[in-house]
């Protein structure tokens, strides 16, 4: 028994430290671009926090590249009123507590400017809070869903902000352009049971309500659904004009599939998470419709640059998850140009705020009031393998 | 001075995860100690989380109250559970606990108040450090002192042999539902620390692989003592943030040494301090769980 | 009369293991109980030590009703067993082995082992009932599993003594021993006797049960065909033709 | 009503295919292997790249799949279940050795092809659509289900009929006899986890060229269903596993029809749970659940 004791104790011990032992003799070292010594200023570090492991690792390489493009681009122009930006990655591993640890790192050991990121809106429902309340500007690159900015789940979040166009104002643009074109009377929805899924769903429901088309049936499915022929058989009973699919890009390829053969000729009406390269290899990709917040076809200067300058550098085409990052460095070293001192974030806070008509990928890019981004929302379609605007 | 506060300011929230992982994997290892191989710990952990959330959030109870309604709750689960699975033994109660959970994980999905699959946000943060690394040692030494009770070696009794442990005295169904409802408690207490730790909860946090990652702190770390469960727990808690640095290949590594482990020390990391005694129950093929 | 039991009946599917059976035990004696292999002594007695319910017929133990008693019940009340092929706690020590046998015995003590130093087991009372059954006290910490055979049977009856039974039934503890082991198992059946215990002993080898039974009981197919002293059912027709006849035919 | 019917016959037989290796796996050696959903993907991935990297025609890729998981099978038992054997350990540390494989086949494989999902080479995959009437057919599919019955037939015949199928079944039973009477335990275990992985490989192949999708997490839905599958069928009992998929398969569509939705993922578990209290060894199962 004594000997147990002593393990006991010893090993108990160890376990406190063994997660410090273990973090300080091998820190976290983020991949930032090299930023050229000697620069007479210090470095500003900015943060980004993405999902390279876990679920959600189909984010990457585009998103970090998005950003680590802007930085090169930014830095080779003189950097931020001369001093150098220096953007440190962490993986947030599509895991709430692990998200939280790297904001963490960036506020405590990084000392960051701001932080970009997580990738997935329930990271966020972790991290953002953490950052509110150390008073560090974020930009939410790739979260879509309700109560990420403007009315927060968990009380104030002004230091939020938002570069990836929310669900909001996408999905009734998308609702209005389809009605519209489509004569849409009744439709049927097809949801899955993540959180993006069912704010998709609040969403749609609302826009379809505004637009006074109903909505005949909500069919759900889950995450453990293999075949989804079932669905469209059942939605097809109910005679609907169009199907949309409250969904990630995975089971909307399955759905685009079903309806062009049990329901020929007609659309599929999708949200953010149709917006995804891999679905235009997709045979059926032509049905469908969807709101983007950018669109590869777009010829303003700033996306056509964007578009060349990554194909040079990665020499792969860009995606959303790419020029949305790419536009939040971009706004973040606008606003950090015109605070004055990029240390003072309450002064990069009310610079952000301000921006006004930015150029950028996704077009001229202001914040509202709630700091949600204010941007035309692009209803596409896709055609020979490319997002198309919908006529 | 300065960066030994940094870092720890940083790593609060994974050491804290660290603790919870510990007290998780303390509440499986019971209910293995005493011969039954559960999965239903993570939806117990569920439950405690989200009683204790929306006790806090609704009815505005203080923090310990909320823990402990959490805990209670979970528990209160546990009692039928455990009667109605009771003569299931090895896998197939592996695979009843199992869809129980689920079921509770649908049930979460379906009842409005929980916030459905969107989850429950701006949870306030109330755990801190000592409340989990407290509750840890409190439940560490009690187990270990209860190990070496009556108690204790009637769990052990019954992992060994149920009909035999029947014919010493022991009342089969009491002790191994005690088991059961007292894993259910600890983890009900650690998920609603783990609740107010992370400021949001969905029900995919309390799902099937969390079950299997509770399981896998307990077997790794090892069976024969309470320590097992901890080092385990911590081991594997602690490894994805020690091995950030490998970036893209950290899961792979993690893999490995899981595998490692478990292949070179089967009965767990804990046998190590005790190989004698581990090559003996090789010998003898202990039936040690199912 | 300590044990008895009135048109015990137990079925399984179409098969009567044990038919209409009467049995009576007085205290402080051994009764042997002998058969053909499927004679159904075991079964008997798992219906007596409450690991099986009869379909029909009662026990009765010092004076109460226990047919319908489980098993951890009737060890309570003072009946205590061992098994066919030995069922020792394989992957415990020896001193645990037996500190489980004396589960009903020992006060609870987890309220008292919280704090650090108090609630220590006594572990005197279990190594001396090692040492009765002829298991060296250095053993105590060893595995149960690690001992050879004979010694885990030996461990199982101190494990079964444990609990201080009234009733001690022992299921072929003699399987495997050799004839000075199966003679000291019979002078600790007798030395247990005179201490007070009553013990039913099921066992092949007739020397040791004509020798150490003071009522020998005979099962065939379920039924008992023959109840009477050791010497009266040597010399019984029926017996010999159910049972030791075909010994002599063969 | 008939095109719901041939969904469910069509879900019902992948999960059949991918129950019956599970099953196989679990009813010789009592082993819940938690590779088996990697070498379901592992088949979609080796076809696809048979088809890209090497230009190989559908049908060949399918066979190759076939063996390739077949030996992938035989060398996770080598790394992860022969050492556990040798040292006797419980059946619980192979549970948890199979998962440490699936971390790191399934993170090689998103190293290699990325996390998304990628689709076959346009044109690569047959698609003959059959209309009859308004209810639509696909060929593909009806080729699983005929593809699937047959192998289900021969995986059963191959038990029951061959020897190697007489050595499966005696080590089932009990290992130490089954090697004293001379049964190459070691063939035998090789066997039962070339067959239970290839079957497995091939279940993944089929769905990925019916969705004309597939991903490096394509496995782990079908996991669930196939505890439920091997509980409803009967633990250890191949074809209880092959009428558990049925059943499973027609449940969820029957209650995708007339359950409100909630209720729809709740059905399996519920089911689930019921057999195991009601009747623990299944439908077909011999095994007793609490084996005393």
């Amino acid at each position: 028994m004594a000997r147990l004791k002593t393990a006991f104790a010893s090993t108990f011990i160890c376990a406190l430290l063994v997660a410090a032992c273990g973090g300080t003799t091998t820190p976290p070292t983020g991949t930032g671009v090299a930023a050229t010594s000697g620069a007479p200023k210090a470095d500003i570090k900015i943060g980004l926090a993405t999902s390279k492991s876990g679920a959600a690792n189909f984010y990457n390489p585009q998103q970090s590249n998005g950003a680590l493009l802007a930085v090169e681009q930014i830095n080779n122009a003189g950097g931020i009123n001369g001093a150098k930006l220096q953007l440190i990655i962490e993986d947030d591993g599509s895991a709430r507590d692990q998200g939280i640890t790297a904001f963490r790192k960036f506020i405590e050991q990084d000392k960051v400017a701001a932080i970009l990121g997580p990738t997935l809106s329930a990271v966020a429902a972790g991290a953002h809070p953490v950052a509110q309340q150390s008073g560090v500007p974020v930009i939410a690159i790739s979260n879509t869903g309700l109560g990420i900015v403007g009315k927060c789940d968990y009380g104030p979040c002004d230091w939020i902000f938002r570069a990836s166009l929310g669900e909001q104002t996408a999905v009734p643009e998308t609702v209005k352009a389809a009605t519209s074109k489509l004569g849409l009377k009744k439709v049927v929805i097809i949801y899955g049971d993540g959180k993006f899924e069912l704010d998709d769903l609040t969403i749609f429901k609302d826009a379809f309500k505004a637009n006074g088309v109903t909505v005949a049936k909500e069919i759900a499915y889950t995450a453990k659904d293999v075949d989804f022929a079932p669905f469209v058989t059942q939605a097809k009973a109910e005679g609907p004009d169009a199907i949309v699919a409250s969904s990630l890009a995975g089971p909307a390829g399955k759905i685009l599939d079903e309806v062009a053969k049990q329901m020929p000729g007609k659309r599929v009406i999708g949200g953010n998470g149709l917006n995804s390269a891999a679905l235009l290899s997709n045979a059926n990709a032509g049905l469908m419709i969807v709101g983007t917040a950018w669109s590869r076809a777009s010829t303003d200067k700033a996306n056509t640059d964007f578009i060349s300058a990554y194909k040079a550098k990665f020499n792969t085409e860009p995606d959303q998850f790419a020029a949305q990052s790419h536009t939040a460095m971009l706004v973040l070293a606008d606003a950090l140009k015109r605070s004055g001192n990029p240390t003072d974030k309450a002064a990069v806070k009310k610079a952000l705020e301000a921006t006004k008509d930015l150029p950028t990928p996704l077009g001229a890019f202001s914040f509202t009031a709630d700091h949600d981004v204010k941007q035309p929302t692009f209803v596409m379609t896709a055609k020979d393998g490319q997002f198309t605007p919908f006529q | 001075m300065e960066t030994l506060l940094e870092f720890f300011r940083t790593y609060a929230t994974a050491i804290a995860v660290i603790g919870i992982s510990a007290l998780l994997a303390l509440s499986v290892w019971l209910t293995l100690y005493a011969g039954q191989l559960t999965l239903g710990n993570a939806a117990f952990m569920g439950v405690g989380a989200y009683v204790s959330a929306l006790l806090g959030r609704h009815l505005d109870t203080p923090f310990p109250l909320a823990l402990l309604s959490g805990a209670l709750a979970a528990a209160v689960i546990a009692v039928p559970l455990g009667v109605t699975v009771f003569r299931l033994r090895g896998v197939y109660l592996a695979i009843a606990t199992l869809a129980f959970g689920e079921i509770v994980r649908v049930i979460l999905l379906a009842t409005p108040i929980t916030g459905k699959g969107q989850g429950l946000n701006g949870i306030p943060p109330k755990t801190e450090l000592w409340h989990i690394y407290l509750s840890l040692a409190v439940v560490a030494y009690v187990l270990w002192r209860v190990q070496g009770s009556t108690v204790g070696r009637a769990w052990a009794a019954l992992r060994e042999d149920e009909l035999a442990s029947a014919s010493q005295g022991i009342d089969v169904r009491r002790f191994k539902l005690a088991s059961f409802v007292i894993g259910a408690l600890i983890a009900g207490w650690a998920g609603g620390l783990s609740a107010h730790l992370t400021f949001s909860i969905d029900p995919s946090d309390f799902g099937f692989s969390k079950a299997v990652q509770i399981l896998v702190f307990a077997v790794v770390g090892g069976i024969p003592n309470v320590l097992g469960p901890i080092v385990g727990a911590v081991v594997f808690t602690a490894l994805p943030e020690i091995l950030r640095p490998l970036k893209d290949y950290r899961d792979i590594f993690q893999g490995l040494i899981l595998l490692g482990v478990i292949v070179f020390l089967p009965r767990g990391l804990v046998t190590f301090l005790d190989v004698r005694r581990t090559r003996k129950l090789e010998r003898i093929g202990a039936a040690d769980v199912a | 009369m300590l044990l008895e039991t009135a048109g015990l009946t137990k079925r399984f599917g179409g098969v009567t293991a044990v038919n209409a059976v009467d049995l009576a035990v007085d205290e402080r004696t051994t009764l042997g109980l002998i058969g053909p292999n499927g004679a159904g002594k075991t079964t008997l007695i798992n219906l007596i030590s409450g690991l099986l319910t009869a379909d029909e017929g009662a026990i009765r133990f010092a004076g109460a009703d226990i047919s319908r008693e489980p098993a951890h019940r009737l060890a309570a009340r003072g009946i205590a067993r061992t098994f066919q092929g030995v069922r020792v706690f394989k992957g415990l020590s020896v001193l645990d082995n037996v500190l489980i046998g004396a589960h009903t015995r020992l006060r609870p003590d987890v309220l008292p082992r919280l704090a650090p130093t108090r609630g220590r087991t006594d572990p005197a009372d279990a190594l001396a009932l090692l040492e009765r059954v002829g298991l060296a006290r250095a053993r105590a910490g060893a595995l149960a599993g690690e001992l050879p055979y004979g010694d885990q049977r030996r461990l199982e009856i101190a494990r079964a003594l444990a609990s201080r039974p009234r009733l001690l039934i022992l299921d072929e503890p003699a399987a495997g021993m050799n004839p000075t082991e199966s003679l000291a198992l019979r002078s600790l059946m007798r030395s247990l006797v005179t201490d007070g215990l009553t013990i039913i002993l099921i066992e092949h080898d007739v020397r040791l049960v004509m020798g150490a039974c003071d009522r020998v009981v005979v099962l065939n197919f379920g039924r008992k065909i023959a109840d009477g002293s050791p010497a009266e059912i040597q010399r019984d027709p029926v017996v010999r033709e159910a049972y030791l006849g075909s010994e002599d035919a063969a | 009503m008939l095109e719901q019917l041939y969904n469910a016959l069509f879900v019902g037989s992948v999960y059949a295919l991918f129950a019956l290796g599970f099953a196989l796996v679990f009813s010789v050696l009592d082993i819940l292997n938690l590779a088996h959903p990697t070498t379901f993907m592992l088949g979609a991935f080796a076809a696809y790249f048979a088809m890209t990297a090497v230009g190989l025609p559908w049908y060949v890729a399918g066979v190759l799949a076939f063996f390739v998981c077949g030996a992938f099978g035989i060398a996770l038992d080598r790394i992860a279940f022969a050492p556990l054997r040798r040292r006797s350990a419980p059946g619980l540390s192979a549970m948890i050795s199979s998962l440490a494989v699936t971390l790191i086949v399934v993170r090689l494989i998103e190293l290699r092809y990325g996390g998304d999902f990628i689709t076959f080479p346009a044109g690569a995959v047959p698609s003959l659509v059959l209309r009859i009437g308004d209810a639509v057919l696909e060929g593909i599919r009806l080729g699983i289900v005929v593809l699937s019955i047959v192998l289900m037939l021969g995986l059963t015949y191959v038990v029951r009929r061959t020897q190697l199928g007489r050595d499966l079944r005696a080590l089932a039973e009990n290992p130490r006899a089954a090697r004293i009477l001379g049964v190459d335990v070691d063939r035998a275990i090789s066997a039962t986890f070339f067959v239970s992985s290839a079957l497995g490989g091939l279940a993944g192949v089929l769905l990925a060229f019916a969705y004309n999708t597939l991903d490096s997490r394509m496995g782990l839905p079908l996991e669930l269903r196939a505890f439920t599958v091997m509980v409803v069928g009967g633990m250890g009992s191949l074809p209880g596993a092959v009428i558990g998929a049925y059943i499973l398969g027609l449940g969820e569509v029957a209650s995708l029809v007339y359950l409100p939705t909630e209720l729809r993922d709740a059905f399996a578990f519920g089911l689930l749970f019921l057999v195991l209290i009601v009747r623990p060894t299944g439908l077909l199962g011999h095994r007793a659940a609490d084996r005393v």
